[in-house]
């Protein structure tokens, strides 16, 4: 009953779906001519090269036009870290009796996991410290970072990701976020703003603030994204 | 500073600081609340002139604050009772508990009863409707008995009435954009052909604390359950802020048809009017019926309160000049006895411990004055001559049957009313009659502080009996205020000359004439020969009960009444309200059977709205 | 020219046409099963399906990405919407806080109800 | 001051007329009572005799204020009704104090008696008493609404609510309120059989079961007053009804003391007819329950009632 | 630095930051203190604010100093600005109230307060932003603290709670961010001053899905009904402060957003009606269902969405004075229950139980938080001299004037509603037997500081309503006048400074 109910509605939602984007041709030009400026994107693509010197044009409106969304994100990310922490709470005297619930791996993964690690967080640095430049940026290097994380997680039953260590980078990456928006704020007079001399594009040191930012969101990123897999890994066995 | 203000003030500063010297001593709490009272009521009656008015914006609306003849009428009501209750509560309320919060809620319910006197605009009517509700809920329930049914359904009741005022009232402003009473009023906004629905909603909210016909189900236990002092109070002065209101716009109603009589042939008017009367005179057949059936003295005076309520309405409702004078005088008049009756009651449960009339009796030798406040002011509840009561039933009769024609509303009235004789008899007998009670047997008069407004009280009823004059002038003066022209008191002559007061000399002369002589010779003759014995030696029966035992006669009084008018309890308007209250309940239980705890159907609920929402957004939408 | 015509076809269809399957894919997912991993999984796959038609929808036909890489600075007209690229990438990391959230609540819901059926978790209703 | 003198003998007279006749009606009664039981019956002044040793008794019992006060009560309902109802229409000597006879103050002044009696029988602290009170203000409920509603129909037919003008307008038509409103009047008198508490509607007082029952606990100087009060109370009634559906005695405007006493016996003879009908209907009934009395009084009394109003719509 | 509104996140996030480090390596105590300076610094933003826009009308502030189309842009107006400054305040009080919340255990308390100061901020982030997308990452901070506060305590089925309202909240990200995609789409701006200068471009079928889209949307937030499944077990299951916080602060957010959406981005006028009948449908169903409830929070929860109803229905009612009372009724909605789930949650405290029966007699042994409970029940229904009675005259005179006479009559049915249970949990609270088991832990001073401010400030709007009358007048000003916003967001280029 429940399902053929749902099945109708569901269909009705893809039929919904469709006709609405049946109305938006894929492929479409709509930005127009990019030198009208009509629109944001239009203008975006015009005006990041000359103003922010960054070449990834993502990697501008993702730090500095919309930097404040993106800052909302890290919170964002933060939160659930904090949130799962509050969630997954265990006093300290539960702490002795948590176990991770990934069996014991192979000694062969085990080294694999050893030798693959700094290779993960090499390339994971890489991508977010060239995210003005190239395709990727602070999310995607943090998360190539954590995964290099998860993979000695698992494989290693009693690796620690080291709490405090965690806790500084996410702290300091943020305050970094943060301190550099009020910087903007006191001598500029807008938060965020780009104070920095933009530099030649295309060069690793471009862009003012935005590869700084950048660093800080993937290192925020890497040690939110651990922490997160840290805590969900880590739990209480049950009697 | 403004009076009016000075008033108010002078009020809740009383109410404030007895609440707070409650925790101290309830005696001089009540003394503090008497004072304010007191102090409140003799600037009302020195310092403020008829007819003045201020105006003041509040929350960007514009209030008006004023006094005119009519209100003056209820003021005499609330103030005076008001002064009396709260000098009668020091001694009532002394060693009770949480006298604080009583003083608090009592000096509460008479400022909030002076501001809807002041109020010239709906809305501080309407703010100081709804604090009296309040406070005087937490009156109600101050005896913590039966609290949810009581409680509850008299905020149930209160609130149909208060809001059905406020849609009326925001209707007004509405249409006529005003919140001034007489503005409204000029406007037309009673004007029933216009709009019925502004004039019945009021009256609605109006009918709710006359406690008339279907909406009266909350007043017996309310007024039986509250402590009495404030019963005085409530039943008293209270349910006259539904009569005040009910004046005000039924009055309208009638004068304005009475004036356009030509230009509106529409009989809606005449219907409403027939059909409140009627509703006026159920209500007091109903509640005497049902008083009559009582063993508690409290919830006999409840029922009765409610039957007096039902003749007012009647009055007010039939709208000839002779009708609504009565109802204004029986207002009045039904304030004083009424609330001497509470007093008594009051007294009675002090003193006594319970008002249960098959657990007290033979009170009249250990509790004389307090008999004595009890009789006069039964024989005005009866409407007996020579005593204020009958006036107001006299003129209500009169009115009835020479300028309105509603003779079948007249036999019901009276039926009624002759039915009240059995439970006035049943409340004087109940508790002061019959033979002592060994549990009783030690009770005392009660104190000064409770007795004084007694007797002030029925020296008002013979007063008002023989001078009822003195409150015609009031309320003729009331009435040209509100719309009537030319009300003089000679009016109530119809043929012939009651209503003036000499007449009503008349006839105290002749009653007292006839009771000094007959009394003399009783009393002369065979003064040494007559024994007085008590109530136990009753030898001519044939047999002298032992001490111990109590042949008085108190349950299932009225039985054979009660047989031979069983049709009319078969049915009930609590029964009716409780079944559709049930009703109600069992289908707000099933409506909240929506939120089935299942995370997944909310889940549902949403698509399924959405899907709705785009099916439906076209003809939503679409401008 | 009917072949280019029928494969534009082709491609809006299957683009747009696996963004909304994953999204219906992921609503039966969620409304249907039972499980709260399961559930957990539908809502990660709705997010999948709307991430995709978002980068979808700033898709220009033979544009190239937005990135002035040295040789293709002077592209700027021949770029595609560099915007949802930017806003998805925002929700894609809001998807996985939101996830992230909903397994540890998942976890403690398992531990406490000792079951992982949602139709068996209604303690509290009506 | 002449008018006041006057008043003043009127009233005195008309009490002693009224004493005297509601004394000797209940003799008559008495006496007619026991004849057509097959008895001898006592004389017919025997009630006199009565009052007489009633009144001489040294001893009594007083139980306290309210039974001191009854008896008091009594006699100031049966005078005061007196002094307000128009006795002889239109005469100087009995005019009393209301000269036109107010319907509603009236039917009011006429319960103040029984109150204050059932007060004091209340007081006694005997069960009989109070059994008694109850039935007694049971069975008025039950005949003041037929009562009522016939008076309504008096009160539209003429327009007035007035006792003498009542009186006038059928003098003038020369119909008898009994003739031109026969429903109102049966009505009425169904009415007064409870009024005047004979058998079958006197379980409120019923001898062998109460004993004699509000008034069980009094003797002596309180009976006695009680049973003047009580005679003067009936001529009251009588009066009234006469007055009401017969014309009263008549339309005499003479002051002259020959053609007052025509009418005083115009009065006393259409009154004690009235009487005897209550009385005839008495002895031919056997007694009812109170709430078969009620029942009794709401039924077809009631219908003729409101019959009567319609008719005197129409 | 200037005060401006950016102020309003940046601190809190800086501040959130900040926490985890100092709590470690300088003080424990500071997590807790941190917040609170945090919010008494938004109260000085907003009081600062509120007198400068009173001379200069709305302050658009740009972020990265991009202007308005291109760069996202905070817009404190009257409207938003009241919202915010009523957000801070109520956020600080609920703060003061939950300073000792959770005190042994020092991590959690941590977490607490800053989950608790990142769903003020998110709720104030929604209110100032000018833009669609930034609203919805500021939604999501809030759902996302909202979630974990939810699911806070572990002896209760927070757990459950929180699953359910994630699962719902995540349809809500999924809709709004569907409707964000097709707006950019026809568009190609997500500044909400240009959507709604261009709204009208838009093709008739595709702006009717983006509004049912935005609707069902920030209807969930806003607790429409049948949107709202989550909510009663949200507010019940959430530690007492955090149920004051989301009546108080989150579902202020959410109807904000659908009521800056109908009013301000699109101009259709069907939208009004679907607001007064969701509104009024809502708030059948909801105050019917807290009329059979037997637990205290659960039933402040429907309450509270029975007035999130009436909320959504004045604002459907749309003229001036409607919205005036229902920004009124937002107010004095959220120092209301605010002070009814402090107190209430005090109370459930000390009753062994959560049920209302178990309530019975506390009036004497917990005599303050109960005369504020009493307060707050008297207010919520609205009966004078409390604040609730404007907001409801307000509103319903609104309604008089378009001749809503049927729908005057259905709310104050519904109140009658609302004033049995109230009245129930009043007079079991006063009246009801005691039980002598219980022994009673006095609410500590702090939380009787915060839940005594609101209780004078019911009574003093109660009384002197025009202490608020000129702000709501402002806001309700500034959110009907759609020209005035798009102009100073869109012509504004220069940064305050």
């Amino acid at each position: 009953m429940r399902k053929v109910f749902v099945i109708i509605l569901l269909i009705l939602v893809g039929y919904f779906l469709t006709n609405t984007f049946s109305l938006i041709t894929f492929g479409e030009n709509r930005i127009g001519n990019t030198s009208e400026e009509k629109n944001v994107a239009a203008y975006y693509l015009n005006n990041t090269k000359e103003k922010t010197s960054v070449a990834n044009v993502v990697t501008a409106i993702v730090v500095n036009y919309r930097g404040f969304d993106t800052l909302g994100e890290v919170t964002v990310l933060f939160l659930a870290t904090t949130g799962l922490g509050s969630i997954l709470f265990r006093r300290k005297e539960d702490e002795d009796q948590i176990e991770r619930i990934s069996k014991p791996s192979s000694s062969l993964v085990q080294t694999g996991s050893r030798i693959l690690f700094p290779l993960i967080a090499l390339l994971g640095i890489y991508v977010f410290i060239h995210g003005h430049l190239t395709p990727g940026g602070g999310f995607q290097g943090g998360a190539i970072i954590a995964t290099g994380f998860l993979l000695m997680l698992i494989s290693y039953k009693n690796f620690k990701a080291g709490h405090t260590m965690l806790i500084w980078v996410e702290s300091l990456a943020g305050i970094t976020f943060v301190t550099i928006g009020l910087w903007g704020l006191l001598t500029s007079g807008s938060f965020l703003e780009n104070t920095l001399p933009g530099g030649e594009l295309n060069n690793l040191i471009s862009g003012g603030i935005i590869p700084i930012i950048y660093i800080a969101v993937g290192f925020k990123v890497a040690a939110e994204l651990t922490g997160v897999l840290d805590i969900l890994l880590n739990i209480k066995p049950k009697k | 500073m403004n009076s009016f203000f000075l008033i108010l003030l002078i009020l809740l500063a009383g109410a404030a600081i007895s609440f707070a010297l409650g925790k101290i001593s309830s005696i001089i709490s009540g003394t503090v609340a008497f004072l304010s009272i007191a102090s409140a009521s003799v600037l009302f009656f020195t310092q403020l002139k008829n007819n003045t008015y201020i105006e003041f914006p509040l929350g960007e609306i514009q209030l008006q604050w004023g006094i005119d003849s009519f209100g003056y009428i209820f003021a005499l009501i609330v103030l005076g009772l008001g002064s009396l209750a709260s000098l009668y509560s020091i001694s009532y309320m002394q060693n009770k508990e949480r006298t604080g919060i009583f003083y608090f809620n009592f000096v509460l319910v008479i400022t909030s009863m002076v501001g809807i006197i002041f109020s010239q605009d709906f809305i501080s009517f309407f703010i100081f409707w709804e604090i009296m509700t309040w406070s005087s809920y937490l009156l109600i329930i101050f005896n913590k008995k039966d609290v949810k049914e009581i409680g509850v359904k008299y905020m149930i009741f209160s609130a149909i009435g208060a809001y059905s005022m406020l849609t009326a009232i925001v209707m007004i402003k509405g249409n006529y954009n005003t919140f001034l009473i007489s503005d409204a009023i000029q406007a037309g906004a009673f004007n029933f052909t216009n709009n019925e629905y502004i004039p019945i909603l009021l009256l609605i909210g109006f009918a709710v604390k006359a406690a008339t016909m279907p909406l009266h189900v909350w007043a017996p236990k309310a007024y039986s359950n509250s402590p009495m002092s404030f019963t005085v109070i409530f039943s008293g002065a209270m349910s006259k802020m539904g009569v005040l209101g009910m004046a005000l716009v039924l009055v309208r109603i009638f004068t304005f048809n009475a004036n356009n009589e030509a230009i509106l042939p529409n009989f809606s008017p005449i219907i409403l009017q027939q059909t409140l009367a009627w509703l006026g005179a159920i209500t007091a057949v109903i509640a005497t019926l049902y008083a009559l059936m009582q063993d508690d003295a409290k919830k006999l005076l409840a029922y009765s309160s409610i039957a007096q309520l039902g003749y007012i309405t009647v009055g007010l409702a039939i709208g000839t000049k002779l009708s609504v004078m009565a109802a204004l005088f029986l207002a009045i008049v039904h304030g004083i006895f009424k609330g001497a009756l509470f007093m008594v009651a009051g007294a009675v449960e002090r003193q006594a411990g319970t008002t249960d009339m098959t657990k007290v009796s033979g009170l009249i030798r250990k509790m004389p004055f307090t008999f004595f406040t009890a009789l006069i002011a039964i024989i005005a509840l009866a409407g007996i001559p020579p005593l204020g009561g009958f006036v107001g039933k006299w003129m209500l009769y009169e009115s009835l049957i020479t300028e309105s024609n509603s003779y079948f509303l007249v036999i019901l009235v009276f039926f009624s009313s002759t039915s009240a004789f059995l439970y006035c008899y049943r409340f004087l007998f109940g508790l002061f009659l019959g033979q002592e009670e060994e549990a009783t047997k030690d009770v005392k008069e009660a104190p000064i502080t409770m007795i004084i407004p007694m007797l002030i009280l029925s020296v008002l009823l013979m007063v008002t009996g023989a001078y009822p004059g003195i409150l015609f002038d009031p309320i003729a003066k009331g009435m040209e205020t509100i719309g009537f022209n030319n009300v003089t008191w000679d009016m109530s002559v119809l043929g012939n000359i009651w209503g003036n007061s000499v007449n009503m000399i008349y006839v105290w002369l002749t009653i007292v004439i006839v009771f000094i002589a007959a009394f003399i010779f009783l009393t002369l003759k065979g003064l040494k020969g007559t024994r007085y014995v008590s109530t136990k030696d009753i030898s001519t029966s044939g047999e002298i009960p032992l001490e111990h035992e109590n042949l008085t006669f108190q349950i299932n009084f009225f039985q054979p009444f009660r047989r031979a008018a069983a049709p009319m309890y078969k049915r009930s308007m609590d029964k009716i309200w409780n079944e559709i209250g049930s009703g109600l309940e069992s289908l707000f239980n099933f409506t909240r059977k929506i939120y089935t705890g299942n995370g997944q159907t909310y889940a549902i609920f949403v698509i399924a709205f959405l899907v709705l929402m785009l099916l439906l957004k076209d003809t939503l939408f679409l401008n | 020219m009917y072949n280019l015509e029928l494969q534009n076809n082709l491609i809006t269809t299957s683009v747009y046409g696996s963004a909304i399957a994953l999204i219906l894919i992921g609503l039966y997912a969620v409304l249907v099963k039972k499980n709260l991993i399961k559930i957990v999984i539908g809502l990660s796959i709705i997010d999948a399906g709307i991430h995709l038609l978002f980068v979808a929808i700033g898709y220009i036909k033979g544009f190239t990405a937005p990135i002035f890489s040295p040789g293709s600075e002077n592209l700027a007209n021949k770029m595609v919407d560099p915007v949802p690229q930017a806003l998805v990438l925002t929700a894609i990391v809001i998807g996985f806080a939101t996830t992230a959230v909903a397994l540890s609540l998942v976890i403690r819901l398992y531990k406490h109800h000792n079951t992982a059926r949602i139709d068996q978790i209604k303690s509290l209703k009506w | 001051m002449e008018d006041l003198a006057i008043k003043i003998l009127g009233a005195v007279l008309t009490t002693i007329m009224a004493f005297t006749v509601g004394m000797f009606y209940g003799g008559f009664v008495r006496k007619l009572t026991a004849r057509v039981q097959n008895r001898r019956g006592p004389v017919v002044y025997q009630n006199f005799i009565d009052l007489l040793k009633l009144q001489s008794k040294t001893t009594n019992i007083a139980h306290g204020f309210m039974h001191h006060m009854a008896p008091i009560w009594m006699i100031i309902a049966s005078l005061t009704t007196l002094m307000f109802l128009p006795i002889l229409n239109g005469n100087l000597w009995f005019p009393n104090i209301s000269f036109h006879g107010d319907l509603i103050f009236l039917l009011y002044m006429m319960v103040f008696g029984s109150l204050g009696m059932a007060l004091g029988a209340g007081q006694t602290g005997n069960p009989n008493s109070a059994i008694g009170v109850t039935r007694g203000l049971s069975q008025m409920v039950g005949f003041e609404i037929p009562f009522v509603m016939s008076l309504i129909a008096l009160m539209i037919q003429y327009k007035t609510t007035s006792i003498q003008d009542i009186m006038i307008a059928q003098n003038e038509s020369g119909i008898w309120n009994m003739f031109s409103n026969p429903f109102a009047f049966l009505a009425a008198l169904f009415a007064m059989f409870g009024m005047f508490r004979y058998s079958p509607f006197d379980i409120v007082g019923a001898p062998a079961e109460l004993a004699s029952g509000p008034v069980s606990e009094f003797g002596g100087k309180y009976l006695g007053t009680m049973m003047t009060a009580n005679s003067i109370f009936s001529f009251f009634k009588l009066t009234l009804y006469v007055n009401l559906f017969m014309a009263g005695a008549g339309n005499i405007n003479d002051v002259g003391i020959v053609a007052t006493l025509i009418a005083i016996v115009i009065l006393l003879i259409k009154t004690f007819a009235l009487y005897m009908v209550p009385v005839f209907y008495g002895w031919v009934s056997p007694r009812y329950r109170t709430e078969q009395a009620i029942r009794y009084f709401w039924a077809w009394p009631s219908a003729l009632g409101l019959i009567g109003i319609v008719w005197a719509l129409i | 630095m200037v005060i401006s509104p950016v102020h309003y996140i940046a601190v809190p996030l800086l501040a959130a930051f900040l926490i985890p480090l100092l709590s470690k390596f300088i003080h424990k105590e500071l997590a807790r203190i941190v917040p609170g300076i945090v919010f008494l610094y938004s109260i000085f933003i907003s009081i600062t604010l509120m007198l400068q826009i009173g001379d200069k009308g709305i302050i658009s502030e740009v972020i990265a100093g991009w202007q308005a189309p291109w760069g996202i842009n905070l817009v404190f107006s009257p409207f938003s600005g009241f919202l915010a400054s009523l957000m801070s305040i109520i956020g600080f009080l609920i703060w003061l109230y939950s300073y000792n919340f959770k005190k042994i255990d020092k991590e959690q308390s941590q977490k607490y307060h800053i989950l608790q100061m990142m769903m003020v901020t998110g709720a104030i982030g929604i209110v100032l932003t000018g833009d669609i997308f930034n609203l919805f990452v500021f939604m999501e901070i809030t759902a996302i603290t909202a979630y974990s506060l939810t699911s806070f305590y572990r002896e209760r089925d927070g757990a459950e709670a929180g699953f359910k309202y994630l699962l719902i909240g995540s349809f809500a990200s999924v809709l709004i961010l569907l409707a964000i995609m097709i707006l950019y789409t026809q568009l190609g701006t997500l500044n909400m001053a240009e959507i709604a200068q261009k709204s009208h471009l838009i093709p008739t079928s595709l702006k009717t899905t983006i509004i049912v889209l935005f609707l069902v949307g920030f209807g969930i937030e806003a607790e429409m009904f049948p949107l709202n499944g989550w909510a009663p077990d949200a507010y019940s299951q959430s530690p007492g402060p955090i149920g004051a916080a989301f009546a108080g602060i989150v579902v202020k957010a959410g109807v904000y957003a659908l009521v800056r959406v109908i009013f301000t981005l699109f101009d259709i006028h069907g939208a009004y009606d679907f607001l007064i009948y969701g509104g009024l449908i809502t708030m059948i169903i909801a105050e019917t269902s807290a009329l059979a409830q037997t637990n205290l929070k659960r039933m402040l929860a429907y309450s509270s969405i029975g007035q999130m109803g009436f909320v959504l229905m004045a604002f459907g009612i749309g003229t001036h004075q409607a919205i005036v009372g229902a920004l009124f009724l937002m107010f004095n909605h959220a120092i209301i229950k605010s002070l009814l789930f402090m107190s209430g949650s005090y109370l459930t405290y000390n009753s062994l139980t959560k049920q209302i029966s178990a309530l019975s007699g506390l009036g004497k042994k917990l005599p303050l938080v109960s005369i504020l409970f009493g307060i707050g029940a008297f207010a919520i229904v609205g009966l004078p001299p409390f604040s609730g009675f404007w907001s409801k005259l307000y509103v319903l005179s609104a309604a008089a004037d378009k001749n809503m006479l049927l729908l005057i009559m259905t709310i104050l049915a519904v109140s009658i509603v609302e004033i049995i249970y109230y009245f129930r949990v009043v007079s079991t609270l006063y009246y009801g037997k005691q039980n002598p088991e219980i022994e009673i832990q006095k609410p500590s001073i702090n939380a009787m500081v915060s839940m005594i401010a609101l209780g004078i400030t019911i009574l003093v709007v109660g009384v002197y309503p025009d202490v608020i009358t000129n702000l709501l007048e402002n806001a309700a000003t500034a959110l009907t006048d759609k020209a005035t916003y798009i102009q100073s967001v869109l012509t504004q280029n220069l940064p305050i400074n």
